[in-house]
């Protein structure tokens, strides 16, 4: 299929289109903090963005939502969120994060009415990345700065316009309704840019040479490795410096831990159910008192061993995006692929079971 | 909160008041059928050292208007020295709460003899008084994002 | 590599090698420009690792409670160790601040006090850089020259890029030592202080809570601020609590508001002002323009500067008769 | 694994259905162990709840929180659930249940987990040894087989149960019945007797190596605090049981019941969606994160 173009100086027109249809979400900066944001107007839109500061499953999993209401007799109607949404220009790492989370909460034995109907009602346009940051490691990890999963459309900056191709049956309907802002460019050059971005990554790195000791994040083998360490003494040094707060996990695109809660109203109480993070000693502590992940590196643990070990073995593939956000908002400074760097090296990593 | 129920609008106050001094002041004012506001909701407490800035937060956190924590006079503790070591922290945090932001007037201290029945009741008059004119709390009112 | 790097490996290698100290707790270069890292050196050999530069900007006297707390895990008592820690102005504080607040072991501790000019802030010189990606700095004689992934480069004066705890601080040196690597700074000048504090105070009330209530609107409850914080070492936080559940389940801004409250406020006249919590806050919560306050107040007040000696009792662990009563509401 | 795109949407998982506390009964001398008989509001959903022996529910004590406890009534009781909870000084919900009377509404959302394997065991000797507390679904399987429609589908039934005093035996009246039955071979032990105390005195372990069951065609349940399963285990190792015949059940902190809020796991495995129910081999593959 010919691929779709929209020039830059269109796009204003394209928001207003489609923001009468839609609620329209897209990056914009406010109070120095980039994030995925309610668009009112194309000047509100930062297309030029190199990846927001918090991910984009706040849209699907908000920090804090109510899941059920009660009176002290009866229960209020539960209200499934009912907004038409299009996010607009979201980058590839956090689409393919919604891909990961769906393996999680939308399941054949399980699904989460809230998350799903998030997710049906929601298009998601998704824009190539240019220009990654040096933190950024999506290419380790199986996506890549073009990549289409879990995404509706996907543009790529080409100068004065985006390219824009479909890549599901939501996004074929959603180009062709706003058809008449989009010219056919015939075959757009995704591969080239694909490429540059790809190449322009592998040249990051270099860089920053000292994390990965000159050659490029390798967690072929993770898996496996990360089978034979539970009881290794690794998790002590690599936790020596953590804080243990939930920085990483909480701008984590795919860290989706929840907590629920009550909470008492007016009229009766609601059911909240709010972020949480495997980091914090109270996560698994037990109202005895016995907490079986009572240290903190077997917190660090927890988290490596979910992201790389067990959501492997559950659902096929490992849940981290490479989205960098952990790397770059860590107080301290714990690089999440010297971590994985180490345990590839661990003497024990490899040894047979 | 409207400009149109404004004047319907009673604040609920939340007094916590020690044991010796000054709860049997306002006890005092009570026996004495002295009049003061009814918006206040006493909280009795062994000591005004027993107050911790968490209890005063939490307070217009869940949705008390105003605030106000009163002992014995210094000098007069029961326990010799817990107010003193009280006076401290409720200076610093009063100021602190000023400094973000909070009205001067949303949390208040001050010190109740037991013999001190009118001088509670004035108080109470003087707390409600300053909270009405405020309006309701900073806190409970926050608008959520 | 300077000299105190030079002489900061060699101190560690030193007292690990002399069995002094079990263990080094210094900076290692970071991951990521314009950073440095947290590093734990128990083999004189690995004393290598150690840098000393303008990117030191961690406060390390946040590890020291952990190995005086036995993990709950540990049921066998083992004795302290003996820990080494390389401190600016601001850790030496903290340090000073923990041994009294009987968190830590003097005598198991060897302060190592290195000179501090002021540490380098990465996210104030991005944000001056612009979007493209800062991937060198070069510093001579005051001035840094900062490269991005486009090869262009900036120079800026040093006390632009400075972080905005080290503008203010007047304590570049640790008040109590055991070592001293370097010259330490003995001036008691702020590097670049501005009037932003007194701009806030100029502010009516209810541009105040406005301003702190669009600020803590911005926090997601990661708890980094109060991980980072070495005054934040209660076994079990305040806001982790559930009987008492102090602060709502953060479900709401109130929630937040309230969780902020309390623990700044708990670092009322104990806070050395070191702008950990902030420079941890990935959200870009300015929580200094309110810790502050309490820093102002506990001198203004009580005469006390957190962390100079190990001598003077904290004001809140502390009362006189004679203090101010000005703050009382009088019925007439 | 190819993704699921759901179609329609399911009903929310979180919201429990409505109960009313019918009936509490102090079963220890402590008085922090209660047995909570709930009754269905509507019958509708009473109709609906069937569960096996083995599962758990989560409990709600609305404004407070919930918190998962097993099912110790018999999937035969078709009228009320019943639960037997620990009050804990530092448990929020199990405090609030414990200060609940009659009448009180009460949430169940559940039932939720896997339940001991019913294939496994029918037909076959069982053994069932339990400790202290955590005696609540052991004592739900036990009311299952002993029901006379399903007595026969079993072989021999044999009962080790014990606790640390007899003022903290559960079910104590029921544990009377059974010692009088034919059809249910009952060792009961505690840790120390009292002057009262007739029965058997000494640790589960030990009465267990005495009774000796035979691993022949039997499958044991086990459930205790870990320091019984502890000494428990190379006994039943020694009397020949294989692991895969060994079953236990397990606890963990728990929020969502249904394997999607990532609290309860240990290793790959959510205590909530794949246990609480795991055979010792299942155990032994696990990384020691208890």
């Amino acid at each position: 299929m010919a691929d779709s173009k929209i020039a830059k100086n269109k796009i204003p027109e394209l928001i207003k289109a489609v923001s009468a249809d839609y609620t329209l979400y897209g990056p914009k900066a406010e109070a120095g903090i980039v994030a995925l944001g309610r668009i009112h107007s194309a000047e509100e839109l930062m297309l030029d963005y190199r990846n927001s500061t918090i991910s984009a499953k706040e849209l699907f999993l908000p920090r804090a939502e109510v899941v059920y209401e009660f009176d002290g007799q009866k229960f209020v109607d539960d209200k499934l969120p009912d907004e038409k949404r299009v996010i607009f220009g979201i980058r590839p790492c956090d689409c393919r994060a919604l891909a990961l989370l769906d393996r999680n909460f939308d399941t054949d034995e399980v699904k989460d009415p809230f998350y799903v109907t998030r997710r049906q009602n929601t298009i998601v346009v998704a824009l190539g990345c240019n220009q990654p940051l040096s933190s950024c490691f999506c290419t380790a990890v199986g996506g890549g700065p073009f990549g289409q999963e879990g995404a509706d459309v996907l543009m790529g900056d080409v100068g004065d316009s985006l390219l824009a191709k479909a890549i599901t049956s939501k996004g074929k309907d959603f180009l062709a309704r706003y058809g008449k802002f989009f010219s056919t460019a015939g075959s757009g050059s995704w591969d080239k840019q694909a490429k540059e971005a790809r190449d322009k990554m592998s040249a990051a790195p270099t860089l920053i040479k000292p994390a990965f000791g000159g050659s490029e994040l390798n967690i072929e083998n993770l898996k496996s490795h990360l089978d034979n360490l539970f009881e290794d003494e690794i998790w002590e040094t690599i936790s020596c410096k953590c804080l243990g707060c939930g920085a990483c996990s909480y701008l984590c695109p795919v860290c989706y831990c929840f907590d629920l809660v009550d909470e008492k109203t007016a009229s009766g109480i609601k059911k909240i159910r709010t972020w949480d993070c495997c980091m914090f000693s109270m996560f698994t502590h037990h109202a005895s008192g016995h907490n079986p992940r009572s240290a903190n590196f077997a917190r660090l643990r927890q988290k490596i061993m979910h992201k790389f070990n067990y959501y492997t073995e559950r659902y096929g593939v490992n849940g981290c995006v490479g989205c960098g956000r952990c790397i770059r908002s860590c107080p301290v400074n714990l690089d999440i692929r010297q971590v994985l760097e180490k345990i590839a090296a661990a003497p024990s990593a490899t040894k047979e079971k | 909160m409207t400009k149109e129920n404004e004047k319907d609008w009673n604040p609920r106050i939340v007094a916590f008041l020690c044991n010796w001094c000054s709860y049997a002041g306002a006890d005092l004012a009570g026996v004495s059928r002295m009049q003061y506001a009814s918006n206040i909701r006493i909280i009795r407490v062994p000591c005004s050292g027993r107050i911790s800035p968490l209890h005063i937060i939490s307070a217009l956190h869940r949705g008390a208007d105003g605030v106000l924590v009163s002992g014995c006079h210094p000098g007069d503790c029961h326990y010799i020295s817990g107010n003193l070591v009280a006076r401290r922290k409720f200076n610093m945090l009063k100021n602190f709460l000023e400094h973000v932001g909070i009205c001067p007037e949303r949390v208040q201290f001050s010190w109740v003899s037991a013999a001190e029945g009118a001088r509670f009741a004035a108080l109470v008059e003087k707390v409600v008084e300053g909270v009405r004119r405020i309006g309701p709390s900073e806190i409970g009112t926050v608008a959520v994002k | 590599m300077t000299a105190v790097e030079e002489e900061i490996r060699k101190t560690t290698a030193d007292l690990l090698a002399e069995g002094k100290a079990d263990i080094v707790i210094g900076f290692a270069a970071g991951s990521l420009p314009m950073r440095a890292t947290p590093c734990f050196i128990t083999e004189p050999e690995a004393a290598q690792q150690l840098v000393w530069n303008s990117y030191c900007l961690n406060n390390l006297a946040v590890y020291l409670p952990g190995y005086f707390v036995p993990a709950p895990s540990l049921k066998e008592e083992k004795p302290a160790p003996k820990v080494a820690i390389v401190v600016k102005g601001c850790d030496g504080r903290s340090v000073v601040g923990l041994i009294k607040e009987r968190q830590i072991l003097r005598e198991n501790l060897i302060i190592i006090a290195a000179p501090c000019e002021g540490m380098l802030d990465v996210d104030i010189t991005q944000e001056l850089v612009g979007t493209n990606e800062i991937v060198c700095a070069q510093e001579k004689n005051g001035e840094v020259t900062i490269t991005d992934e486009m090869g262009k480069k900036t120079k800026f004066s040093r006390k632009e890029l400075l972080a905005e705890s080290c503008r203010f601080c007047k304590h570049r040196a640790a008040p109590v030592y055991d070592i001293a690597v370097g010259e330490l700074p003995q001036s008691k000048d702020a590097l670049a202080p501005d009037n932003r504090f007194e701009e806030f105070l100029k502010k009516s009330s209810a541009e105040r809570w406005e301003q702190f209530s669009r600020e803590i609107s911005k926090c997601v409850l990661c708890n980094a601020c109060r991980s980072a914080c070495p005054n934040c070492y209660c076994k079990v936080c305040f806001a982790d609590q559930t009987r008492p559940n102090w602060t709502g389940s953060g479900g709401e801004l109130r929630d937040v508001i309230s969780y902020h409250l309390g623990r700044m406020f708990h670092q009322a006249g104990r806070c050395v002002d070191c702008g950990a919590c902030v420079r941890a806050c990935s959200m870009g919560v300015d929580l200094r323009t309110f810790t502050y306050k309490l820093v102002e107040d506990a001198g203004e007040l009580f005469d006390y500067t957190a962390g100079l000696d190990l001598e003077h009792v904290p004001p809140l662990m502390d009362f006189n008769a004679s203090d101010s009563d000005s703050f009382i509401t009088e019925p007439e | 694994m190819p993704q699921k795109k759901s179609d329609t949407i399911v009903k929310n998982p979180y919201r429990p259905i409505l109960t009313t506390i019918e009936k509490i009964t102090v079963e220890n001398e402590a008085k922090d162990l209660k047995t909570f008989r709930l009754v269905f509001c509507s019958d509708e959903e009473a109709n609906d709840f069937h569960f096996q022996y083995g599962q758990f529910a989560e409990l709600t004590v609305f404004g407070i929180g919930e918190c998962p406890i097993g099912i110790a009534s018999s999937p035969m009781d078709r009228e009320f659930l019943e639960f037997t909870v620990k009050r804990y000084p530092d448990g929020l919900v199990t405090n609030a249940l414990h200060n609940c009377s009659v009448g009180t509404r009460i949430g169940v959302r559940g039932p939720l987990g896997n339940c001991f394997p019913m294939e496994q065991m029918t037909g076959r000797n069982v053994v069932i040894v339990g400790g202290g507390f955590a005696f609540t679904t052991l004592r739900s399987t036990i009311r299952y087989i002993l029901h006379e429609a399903n007595r026969a589908k079993f072989g021999n039934l044999t009962l080790v149960y014990g606790a640390r005093s007899p003022g903290e035996l559960l079910y104590k009246d029921e544990l009377k019945e059974w010692e009088a039955r034919e059809d249910i071979e009952t060792h009961i032990t505690v840790d120390k007797g009292d002057e009262s105390w007739t029965g058997k005195e000494g640790f589960v372990p030990t009465v267990l190596e005495h009774v000796a069951p035979s691993p022949k065609d039997a499958i044991v349940l086990v459930c205790g605090p870990p320091i019984m399963l502890k000494f428990t285990l190379p006994v039943l190792t020694k009397l020949g049981f294989e692991p895969g015949e060994i079953i236990t059940s397990l606890e963990m902190r728990m929020k969502c019941g249904i394997g999607l809020c990532g609290r309860c796991n240990i290793g790959s495995k959510y205590v909530c969606r794949d246990g609480p129910v795991f055979t010792y081999e299942q155990l032994q593959a696990l990384p020691a994160e208890m």
